[in-house]
C-alpha cells in the first residue's frame, strides 16, 4: 500500500509524458487526483501502514499531510485542464507529467521514515518542479526558475548536510549510525549534544529555506509571482508543507533527545522574522501574486512559530498547516484566474475584479479573509489556538508580536488585494483574455469550502489525527 | 402639599415677573435721567399684543408659531420647579433641577429654530450666538446647582433652596458666594442683559436674543415678552434664594423677605445694566468660562 | 586506512583553492572534475571495504562527477560560446583569502565538534566544511551561470565528503538516489542556462534582477 | 424554548439574504422574500428578548462542537435580551426602510449582496450577544465586523466609499485582534474558552491585561475617542439603513462587550472606573464638537454616536466606581443609565439616519448647506428627525432625557455621598454632560433649521418629494418608541433592574424606581405634552388665521436678499468650531485681497478628522516609506539571495551552538 501511493502517480507520470494524446493529457491529471484521493482515503482509513522494512512509514504527522496535500492535489488536477485549455503555448507534456510528479514526490516525502530517502524525494520535487515555473517560458519566468532552482538546491544540499551531521551525532554516541527516523529516535539520548544542534540549525536552515522562511525566502516571490496558479497551490499548500514536516522529523529527534527547547528558539525567532519581513514586503506590493507569496512566507513563519511556542501551539501549528495551504489553494487559483482575465498582476492595471470576473473576484476576496485569519474560517482556529498556547505559557511578547505582524500584514495585504477586488475595472481589457469556467472556478470554491468548513466543525476522525500527531510531537 | 399654597405659587409665578421688569426699566430710565415708563407698562404692552393681528413671513412655517409656546410653556414649567417664599415648590423631587435646567433647554431649542424658520440671515446670527453661548451657560448652571447640592446635601431645588440656610452660610460661606456670582452670570446671559446682550440696541448685527424674535408679532409677540419676564423671575429667584437663605418666624414675614429680595435683584440688575458697556461678543465667552470656573473652584473647596 | 585517505582530502582541499583562484571557465570545471576523481577514491577507500556496493558508488561517484558533469558543463559552455573569463565579482585573491578564512574557520569549528571514535580519518570533517563554504563562495561572486553551477557542483561535494563518514547509514540505493538527483539537477541547471544565454545573450546572472521588492 | 427561538431567529435573519438571493438576486421579489424572513425572523427574537427580558432566570444552551474552543454554548438573560431587543427591532426597521431605500430596480447590482450582508450583521450582532463562550463570541463578532465591513462598501466604485471601508476595515481588525488577545489572556486567568465567568481577581496581572485589551477592542467598536477614527466615515459612506443599524446597534456590540467584561471581576480598582469615566466625558465633548464642525449630513449624525458612546462609557464608569466603592446606588444609576442610553441612542440615532436617508433619497445630496426649507417638501420626514433630534439632545419629554437623568442623578449621587476625590471627579461630570447637551441642542439646531427651515440653498431640493410609506413606517415606529419610553419611563426600570442584576451577579433588589422620581418625570412629560398643545389651540384661538397677514421676511433694510444669504451651517458653526479650534484643527480657507476692486472668491472651513488624519494616516504612511525603504535588502540578486541562507547559517550557529 505505502509503496503504491507512490508508484501510481509515478506510473501516470510517465503515461502522461509518453501518451502521444495531447487532448487528454490533462484529464490524465485530473484522473491521477481523483485515483490518488481515493487510495490516500483507503491507505488514512487503514490503521498500520508501512512498507521497505520500515523505510516507509505513515505515522500521524505523515497522515496528516498525506492526506492534506492529496485533497490539494485533486483539487489542482481539476483545475489543470482548465487552465492548459487557456493556454495554447507552453509545454504541456511535461507540464502534466511533472504535476504527477510531484505528487509522487510528495508522497513519497510524507512516507518516508529514512532521511536520505526523504532528501531524495524533497529534491525530486525541487527539480520537477522547475518546468511548472518555466511553463510560461518569459524572461522573467525564467528569471524566478534560476532563481529557485539555484537557491533552492543549495538550501537542500544544507539540509542534507545537516542529515549526516545527525548521522554523525548517533555515531558519536557510539550506536549504528542510521538515519531510519526510528532509529534516530531511539539513539537520540545518547547523541552527541553538538552535532545535534549543529545537524538540527543545518537541517532548519536547508528545509527552511525549501519552507521560504526568511530570510531564506527569497526565490518565494518570484516563482509564485510567475508561476502558474497552480503550481503556486502546489508549492505553496505541497511542497512547502513536505519540507515543514521535514523539519517536524528532525524536531521529533530533538524533543527525544530533550532538547526541544534549544529547537524551539531559533524557531520562534526565524518564525518571527519571516512575519515580519513578509509584512515588510506585503506593504505597497504592487504585484498580488508576490503578495501571495509572501503571505506564504508569513504562514510558514506562523507554522514554526507554533512548533516553537510549544505546547497547546504545536496541535495549532499542525492545524494551521491544513487551514493555510487549503487557503492558498483557493488564493492562488483564484488569483490565477484573474491574472489570466486582464493579462495583468499588477494593481496599476487590474480593478475591480469583482465585477468583472466575479467568481474569481469573490473567491481572493473570500480568500483574503480566510487567509488574514477571520472567524469562522479556519485559519483563525489555528491562530487563535497558537495565540491562547503563547499567551498560557507566558510568552507575552512573542504574542504580542505575533499579533503586530497579523496586524501588519493584514493592513497590507488588504490595501493591494481590495484595490484589485473592489473598484470599477478599467478601461482594459475591453474583453476578458480568459474567462471564468466551471473547471477554474470549482476547484478554488471546493478548497474555501473546506476551510470554511475546518473553521466551524473539525470532523471528529480529523480531530483525533490532529491530536495524534500534535502529541507525537510534543514530546510527551 | 395644600392646594392654597400651589395656588399662591401659581398667582405669584403667572402674575409678578412683568412687575420685575418694570422695575429694571424704571429704574435703567432713572439712571439716564428719564422718568422712564410706568412700573406696570409691561402688563399693558402683553393686553395690547394680545389684542393685534399676527403678520407671519411666508418663509416660515409652524415651527415658527411653536417656538414661542414651547418656550412660553417651558419657562412655566420650570417655574413651578423653585419655591417662593420658602415653601416648598409644587414640583419637587429628586432630580429636579436637570429637569429644571432641560426645560429652558427644550424652550431655547424651539426658539432658535423659530428665528431659523425665517431664513433671515439676521435671525439664523442670533440663533448662532445664542447657540454659542449657552453651551457655555449651562455647564456654568450646573456647577452652581452642584455646588448648592453639595452644601445641602440635596439634589431637590426645593430642599436646596429653603433648607438650613444661616448654617450653610456660616459653614461654607466661600463656595456659596463662588455660586451667586457664578448664577447671576448666568442669570444675566441666560435673560440677554447687559453686558451679554442689549435688549435695547437698535442694530441688528450686534444682537443675540432680540434679532431672533424679529419677525415675530402680535399674540405670539406677547408670549416672547412674558416668557422672557417668567424666565428672568425664575432664575432670579435661584440667586436670591442662594444669597439671601434668611427666613424669619412668620410665613407673612418670609414672604415680604423674599419679595424684597426679589425687588433688590431686579434693582441690582438694573444698575448692572445702566453701569456697564455691553461686552464685545468674544469677550462674552471669556466671562461665562470665567462663571464656569468660579463654581468649579466652588465644587473644590467643598471637597477639600 | 587514515594513511590514504588523509592526503586525499587534502588534495580535494587543494582543489578547492585553485578553483577559487582560476580564471578561466575551463580551469574551474576541470577543478570541479578533479576533485570528483578525488571523491570516487575516498569513497572506495571511506567504505572500508572492497564490496560491490563501495566499487559501484566509486565508479559512479567518479563517472558523474569526475566525468559526466563537467562534460556537460564544457559542453553547455560551447554551446552558448560565452567568454571564458570567470567574471568574478570580488576579485580572485581576495576570494582566495576568504576561502583560506573559510578553510581555518572551518577547521575551527570541525575542532569545536567532539569527533566519534572511529577508524576514519580525522580530516573528513573541516575537508567537508570547508568545501562546501568554497562552493558558497563560488556561489555568491562568480557572475556566470555556469561558474555557478560548479559552485553548487563543489558544495554538494563537501556534502558528499560528510555523508562517506555514514556509509552505514546511507545505503545504497538512497546513496544512487542522491547521485541521480544530482545529475538531474544539474541537467536542469544546465538547460536554464542555455535559455539565459538565447533570452538573455548573456549568461551574467546578476542581470537576472528584474524580480525585486 | 426561549434561547431555540431567539436562535431560531439567528438563522432566519442569517440565511435570509440568502434565500432572497435565490428568490431573485437582483430583483423586486428578493426584496419581498428578505423583508418577510426578516419580519419572521425578527419578530422570533424580539419575543425570545421580551420573554428572556421580563424573566429573573438565565437559560443556558450547551452543544458539543469540534472545534479547538470547547462546546457550543449561548445563554440568555435579560442583558443580552436588552440588546437583542434593540438588533432585532432596528434591524427589522433597516429591512423595511431598505423596501423604498433601496429598490432593487434602482440599485439592481448592489442590492442582493447588500442583502446578505445585512443579514448576516443582524445574525452576527443575535448571536454575539448570546455567546457564552469565547471562540463563538470571536465568530459572531467577526461575522458582523466583516459583513459590516462589506455592507459600507456597497457603493466600492466610489474612491470616498472604499478608503472608508479600509479604514473601518483595519480598525475592527485591529480591535479583532486586540480582543482576541484579551480573551487569550481571559483563557490564561480563567482555563477555560467559557464566558460564564465571576469573581475574577481584578488586581492580577493578568485582570488588568483582560481590562486593557477589553477596553481597546471594545472602545474601538463601540467608536470611543480617540479609537474613534474609523466610524465617521464608514457611517457616512454606508447606504442609510446600514448606518442606521451600525450606528444604532453594531457600535453598541463594544459597549455590550465592556459591560460583560465587567461582570467578570469581582472587585474592581477605581482606576478601572475613572478610566472610562473620563473616556467617555472625554467622547462626549469631544464628539458633539467635532460634529458641530461638519457639512456633511451623516457624518455629523456619525459624530453624535461617539458622543453618545461617551455619554454610554460614563454611566458605565459609574457603574464601576460604585462597584469599585460598593455604593449600589451608583452601580443600578450608572449601569441603568448606560443600558438605557444604549436602547434610546439606537432609536433615535436610527430614527435620524432614517430621515436623514429620506432628505438624502429626495435631494441626491448628503451636503447641509445645500439644502433648506425641506420641512414644506417633506413634512413627515421633518417632523420625525425634529423628533430624533430632541431626543438626542436629551430633551424632555422624550427618552434621550430620561436616560440622561439616570446619569446625572448618579453623578450627583456621587458627590453627594462621601467619595473624597472620586466624588470631585463624578461631580465634575455634571457640568460635561451639560454642556454635552448645550452643544447637541446647538448642532441640531443648526442640522434642522438650514436642512428643513429657511428656503433651499440650491436646486438640489427643487424636485424633492415625500419618502414612501416603506420608509416612513419605520420612522413612525422608532418615534412612537421615543415618545412612549419618554411618557412611561416606569415601563422599563424592571426590565433595567433585571439586567441589572444579571451584570452584577447580587439578587438584592436594587429599587430604581426609589433613587429616581420617574413616576413624577413620567407625568411631567405628559403634561408638557398637553400643556404646549393646550398653549396653541388657545394661540390659535387668540390670533385665528383670519387675522394673520402673509408678509415676506424682515430683511433687516438689505432689499432682494437671496436664499444663498441664508445663514448656512458652516456660519452657525463658526464661533464654536473657534471655541474648540485646538482640539478640531478646522481648515480654514479664506479669500486674500489682491486687488483693490474684489472679485468674486470663496471662503471655505473644514473639519477634519483630526485623530485619522493627524495622527494614524501619518504613522501609516511613515510604516508604508520604512517598507519601500527596506526593500533595499531584497534586490534580485540570486548571489545575495544565496549569501544569505550563508549568513542565516553562520549567525544561527554562532549563537546556538
Amino acid at each position: 500500500m505505502a509503496l503504491l501511493l507512490i508508484v501510481v502517480p509515478l506510473c501516470l507520470a510517465v503515461i502522461a509524458f509518453l501518451a502521444p494524446w495531447d487532448r487528454a493529457r490533462p484529464w490524465i491529471v485530473t484522473f491521477g487526483g481523483a485515483v490518488q484521493l481515493g487510495l490516500v482515503t483507503v491507505a488514512l482509513a487503514t490503521p498500520d501502514i508501512h512498507g521497505l522494512n520500515g523505510w516507509l512509514v505513515l505515522d500521524p504527522v505523515g497522515r496528516v499531510v498525506l492526506g492534506f496535500t492529496t485533497v490539494l492535489f485533486a483539487a489542482c488536477s481539476v483545475y489543470v485542464p482548465g487552465y492548459l485549455s487557456q493556454r495554447p503555448a507552453g509545454n504541456k507534456r511535461i507540464f502534466c507529467a511533472c504535476v504527477l510528479g510531484i505528487l509522487s514526490a510528495l508522497t513519497l516525502i510524507t512516507e518516508a521514515y529514512h532521511l536520505g530517502l526523504m532528501w531524495v524525494a524533497m529534491e525530486a520535487s525541487t527539480l520537477a518542479t522547475a518546468p511548472l515555473l518555466y511553463f510560461n517560458r518569459t524572461p522573467r519566468s525564467l528569471e524566478a526558475t534560476w532563481k529557485y532552482l539555484l537557491i533552492g538546491s543549495v538550501g537542500i544540499a544544507l539540509a542534507l548536510l545537516g542529515c549526516f551531521f545527525l548521522g554523525y551525532a548517533s555515531l558519536y554516541a557510539g550506536k549504528e549510525p542510521s538515519l531510519l527516523l526510528n532509529d534516530l529516535v531511539r539513539n537520540a539520548p545518547y547523541m552527541s549534544r553538538s552535532w545535534l544542534h549543529a545537524a538540527f540549525i543545518l537541517l532548519l536552515v536547508g528545509f527552511g529555506t525549501k519552507m521560504g522562511l526568511a530570510p531564506m525566502h527569497t526565490w518565494k516571490p518570484d516563482a509564485y509571482g510567475e508561476a502558474p496558479g497552480v503550481a503556486g497551490t502546489l508549492l505553496a499548500g505541497g511542497l512547502t508543507s513536505g519540507a515543514f514536516l521535514a523539519i517536524l522529523r528532525v524536531y521529533r529527534v530533538c524533543i527525544a533527545a530533550g532538547e526541544g527547547s534549544f529547537a524551539r528558539k531559533p524557531m520562534i525567532v526565524l518564525g518571527l522574522v519571516s512575519m515580519l519581513v513578509a509584512g515588510i514586503f506585503m506593504a505597497r506590493q504592487k504585484d498580488f501574486k508576490r503578495m501571495l507569496a509572501y503571505s506564504s512566507v508569513e504562514h510558514m513563519g506562523i507554522l514554526v512559530l507554533g512548533i516553537g511556542i510549544g505546547g497547546a501551539a504545536v496541535y495549532g501549528a499542525v492545524l494551521h498547516l491544513l487551514n493555510n495551504g487549503f487557503t492558498k489553494g483557493v488564493l492562488f487559483l483564484s488569483a490565477g484566474n484573474i491574472h489570466r482575465a486582464f493579462g495583468s498582476k499588477s494593481t496599476d492595471d487590474v480593478r475591480g475584479a469583482l465585477k468583472r470576473t466575479p467568481y474569481s473576484g469573490a473567491l481572493l476576496l473570500a480568500g483574503f479573509f480566510a487567509i488574514t485569519g477571520t472567524p469562522p474560517f479556519g485559519v483563525f482556529l489555528s491562530e487563535f489556538t497558537i495565540l491562547n498556547a503563547a499567551i498560557g505559557s507566558g510568552q507575552f511578547l512573542i504574542s504580542g508580536l505575533f499579533l503586530l505582524m497579523l496586524a501588519f500584514v493584514f493592513v497590507g495585504m488588504g490595501a493591494t488585494l481590495l484595490s484589485v477586488i473592489q473598484g470599477e475595472p478599467g478601461p482594459s481589457p475591453a474583453k476578458l483574455l480568459a474567462p471564468e469556467t466551471v473547471l477554474t472556478i470549482a476547484p478554488a470554491a471546493c478548497l474555501l469550502a473546506i476551510v470554511l468548513l475546518l473553521g466551524v466543525y473539525i470532523p471528529p476522525p480529523l480531530a483525533s489525527l490532529l491530536h495524534a500527531a500534535a502529541l507525537s510531537l510534543e514530546g510527551r | 402639599m395644600p392646594i392654597y399654597q400651589i395656588v399662591v405659587h401659581a398667582l405669584c409665578l403667572l402674575a409678578l415677573p412683568p412687575f420685575f421688569f418694570g422695575i429694571i426699566v424704571k429704574l435703567k430710565a432713572a439712571f439716564a435721567g428719564r422718568v422712564g415708563a410706568p412700573l406696570f407698562q409691561l402688563y399693558f404692552d402683553l393686553i395690547k399684543l394680545m389684542r393685534k393681528g399676527v403678520a407671519l413671513s411666508t418663509t416660515t412655517t409652524w415651527l415658527f408659531r411653536a417656538g414661542p409656546v414651547v418656550a412660553l410653556v417651558t419657562t412655566v414649567m420650570a417655574g413651578f420647579m423653585v419655591p417662593l417664599g420658602y415653601q416648598r415648590a409644587p414640583l419637587a423631587f429628586v432630580g429636579d433641577m436637570v429637569l429644571f435646567a432641560y426645560l429652558f433647554g427644550l424652550g431655547r431649542f424651539f426658539t432658535l429654530l423659530a428665528a431659523l424658520d425665517t431664513g433671515s440671515s439676521f435671525e439664523g446670527m442670533g440663533s448662532a450666538r445664542e447657540a454659542t453661548f449657552a453651551c457655555l451657560a449651562e455647564p456654568a448652571l450646573f456647577l452652581g446647582l452642584v455646588v448648592l447640592a453639595k452644601c445641602t446635601a440635596s439634589l431637590s431645588l426645593s430642599t436646596m433652596l429653603t433648607s438650613a440656610p444661616s448654617e450653610t452660610w456660616r459653614g461654607l460661606s466661600a463656595p456659596l458666594l463662588l455660586a451667586v456670582v457664578s448664577l447671576f452670570v448666568v442669570v444675566l446671559a441666560e435673560n440677554s442683559r447687559i453686558p451679554v446682550d442689549d435688549p435695547n440696541t437698535h442694530l441688528e448685527l450686534t444682537m443675540i436674543h432680540e434679532v431672533m424674535v424679529l419677525d415675530h408679532s402680535g399674540p405670539p409677540f406677547a408670549m416672547i415678552l412674558y416668557g422672557a419676564s417668567v424666565k428672568l423671575f425664575v432664575l432670579g429667584v435661584i440667586v436670591v434664594r442662594t444669597a439671601l437663605p434668611f427666613r424669619t418666624g412668620s410665613i407673612w414675614g418670609n414672604w415680604s423677605l423674599f419679595m424684597l429680595a426679589m425687588i433688590a435683584y431686579a434693582v441690582v440688575i438694573g444698575v448692572v445694566e445702566s453701569t456697564m458697556a455691553r461686552l464685545r461678543l468674544r469677550r462674552v465667552t471669556n466671562l461665562l468660562i470665567a462663571a464656569c470656573l468660579l463654581s468649579g473652584f466652588g465644587i473644590i473647596l467643598l471637597a477639600r | 586506512m587514515a594513511a590514504i585517505v588523509d592526503p586525499l582530502l587534502i588534495v580535494v582541499l587543494l582543489l578547492n583553492f585553485f578553483t577559487l583562484g582560476a580564471s578561466r571557465m575551463r580551469s574551474i570545471i576541470n577543478g570541479s572534475a578533479a576533485q570528483g576523481v578525488v571523491l570516487g577514491a575516498v569513497a572506495l577507500l571511506a567504505h572500508g571495504e572492497f564490496g560491490l556496493q563501495a566499487v559501484l558508488i566509486a565508479v559512479v561517484t567518479v563517472i558523474l562527477k569526475g566525468i559526466g558533469i563537467p562534460w556537460m558543463l564544457m559542453r553547455a559552455m560551447r554551446d552558448v560560446g560565452i567568454r571564458r573569463e570567470v567574471e568574478p565579482l570580488i576579485g580572485l585573491i581576495p576570494s582566495l583569502l576568504v576561502g583560506a578564512l573559510g578553510t581555518g574557520l572551518a577547521i575551527l569549528f570541525a575542532h569545536a565538534l567532539p569527533l566519534a571514535k572511529q577508524p576514519i580519518g580525522s580530516l573528513f570533517v573541516p575537508t567537508s566544511l570547508s568545501t562546501v563554504f568554497t562552493g558558497f563562495i563560488l556561489l555568491t561572486s562568480r557572475r556566470k551561470a555556469i561558474s555557478q553551477v560548479v559552485g553548487y557542483l563543489i558544495l554538494e561535494n563537501g556534502v558528499f565528503i560528510m555523508g562517506l563518514t555514514l556509509v552505514s547509514a546511507m545505503p545504497f540505493l538512497v546513496e544512487m538516489g542522491v547521485l541521480l538527483d544530482l545529475l538531474v539537477g544539474i541537467f536542469v541547471m544546465g538547460i536554464i542556462v542555455n535559455h539565459i544565454q538565447r533570452e538573455f545573450s548573456s549568461l551574467d546572472t546578476t542581470r537576472l534582477s528584474q524580480l525585486k521588492g | 424554548m426561549n434561547i431555540l427561538l431567539a436562535l431560531a431567529a439567528v438563522v432566519l435573519t442569517g440565511v435570509s439574504g440568502f434565500v432572497a438571493a435565490a428568490a431573485g438576486f437582483r430583483t423586486r421579489r428578493g426584496d419581498w422574500v428578505f423583508a418577510c424572513m426578516m419580519v419572521l425572523g425578527s419578530a422570533c427574537g424580539l419575543v425570545a428578548a421580551f420573554r428572556s427580558m421580563t424573566s429573573i432566570g438565565t437559560s443556558v444552551l450547551s452543544q458539543p462542537w469540534s472545534i479547538p474552543g470547547g462546546p457550543f454554548q449561548v445563554r440568555l438573560d435579560a442583558l443580552a435580551g436588552m440588546f437583542l431587543a434593540q438588533i432585532f427591532l432596528i434591524g427589522v426597521a433597516g429591512t423595511v426602510y431598505a423596501l423604498g431605500y433601496w429598490p432593487a430596480h434602482k440599485h439592481p447590482q448592489t442590492v442582493g449582496k447588500l442583502r446578505i450582508f445585512y443579514g448576516l450583521m443582524v445574525s452576527g450582532m443575535a448571536l454575539l450577544v448570546m455567546a457564552e463562550n469565547s471562540v463563538l463570541f470571536l465568530f459572531s463578532w467577526e461575522i458582523m465586523a466583516i459583513a459590516a465591513f462589506f455592507a459600507v462598501t456597497t457603493d466600492d466604485h466610489l474612491p470616498a466609499v472604499r478608503e472608508s471601508g479600509f479604514v473601518y476595515l483595519v480598525a475592527t481588525r485591529t480591535g479583532t485582534l486586540l480582543i482576541i488577545a484579551m480573551f487569550a489572556v481571559l483563557r490564561a486567568a480563567t482555563g477555560s474558552f467559557s464566558l460564564a465567568i465571576t469573581g475574577l481577581s481584578a488586581t492580577s496581572s493578568l485582570g488588568t491585561g483582560v481590562f486593557i485589551l477589553g477596553l481597546l477592542g471594545f472602545g474601538m467598536k463601540a467608536g470611543l475617542m480617540p479609537l474613534h477614527v474609523w466610524l465617521p466615515g464608514a457611517h457616512a459612506n454606508a447606504p442609510t439603513h446600514v448606518s442606521a443599524l451600525m450606528s444604532g446597534v453594531l457600535i453598541k456590540m463594544g459597549i455590550y462587550g465592556l459591560i460583560r467584561l465587567g461582570s467578570f471581576f469581582d472587585k474592581i480598582p477605581i482606576w478601572w472606573g475613572l478610566v472610562l469615566f473620563g473616556l467617555g466625558s472625554v467622547s462626549a465633548v469631544l464628539g458633539v464638537a467635532f460634529a458641530i464642525g461638519q457639512h456633511d449630513l451623516k457624518r455629523l449624525l456619525a459624530y453624535h454616536s461617539v458622543e453618545n458612546i461617551g455619554i454610554i462609557v460614563m454611566g458605565l464608569g459609574l457603574a464601576l466606581l460604585g462597584r469599585a466603592t460598593g455604593h449600589a446606588s451608583l452601580i443600578a444609576l450608572g449601569l441603568a443609565g448606560a443600558l438605557l442610553h444604549t436602547w434610546n441612542h439606537g432609536l433615535f440615532k436610527a430614527l435620524l439616519f432614517f430621515s436623514a436617508g429620506s432628505v438624502i433619497r429626495a435631494t441626491q445630496t448628503r451636503e447641509i448647506d445645500a439644502l433648506g426649507g425641506l420641512l414644506r417638501k417633506l413634512p413627515w420626514t421633518s417632523i420625525a428627525f425634529l423628533i430624533g433630534a430632541v431626543a438626542i439632545c436629551g430633551l424632555p419629554p422624550l427618552n434621550g432625557f430620561i436616560s440622561e437623568l439616570f446619569v446625572y442623578i448618579g453623578m450627583l449621587r456621587a458627590g453627594s455621598q462621601d467619595l473624597g476625590p472620586v466624588g470631585v471627579v463624578a461631580t465634575l461630570g455634571v457640568p460635561v454632560l451639560a454642556s454635552v447637551g448645550a452643544l447637541a441642542v446647538a448642532c441640531f439646531v443648526k442640522v434642522f433649521g438650514v436642512v428643513f427651515l429657511g428656503e433651499s440653498r440650491s436646486t438640489h431640493g427643487h424636485m424633492a418629494k415625500e419618502s414612501p410609506w416603506s420608509m416612513l413606517a419605520p420612522m413612525a415606529l422608532l418615534a412612537a418608541c421615543c415618545a412612549a419610553i419618554g411618557a412611561m419611563p416606569l415601563l422599563v426600570v424592571p426590565i433595567l433592574e433585571r439586567a441589572t442584576m444579571n451584570w452584577k451577579a447580587e439578587p438584592q433588589q436594587l429599587g430604581l424606581h426609589t433613587l429616581l422620581p420617574l413616576a413624577t418625570i413620567s407625568w411631567l412629560n405628559v403634561t408638557l405634552i398637553l400643556a404646549v398643545v393646550l398653549v396653541a389651540i388657545l394661540l390659535s384661538i387668540a390670533a385665528p388665521s383670519a387675522r394673520t397677514a402673509r408678509v415676506p421676511t424682515w430683511d433687516c433694510g438689505y432689499s432682494s436678499p437671496s436664499p444663498r444669504m441664508q445663514y448656512t451651517a458652516s456660519s452657525f458653526a463658526e464661533g464654536l468650531v473657534g471655541m474648540f479650534g485646538s482640539a478640531l484643527r478646522p481648515r480654514i480657507h479664506t479669500p486674500t485681497l489682491t486687488q483693490p476692486l474684489p472679485t468674486s472668491s470663496r471662503f471655505e472651513s473644514h473639519v477634519p478628522e483630526v485623530v485619522l488624519d493627524l495622527f494614524i494616516m501619518p504613522v501609516f504612511r511613515w510604516l508604508g516609506r520604512v517598507a519601500t525603504w527596506a526593500r533595499f535588502i531584497q534586490p534580485g540578486s540570486p548571489h545575495l539571495y544565496v549569501t544569505y541562507i550563508l549568513a542565516t547559517l553562520v549567525v544561527m550557529l554562532f549563537i546556538w551552538h
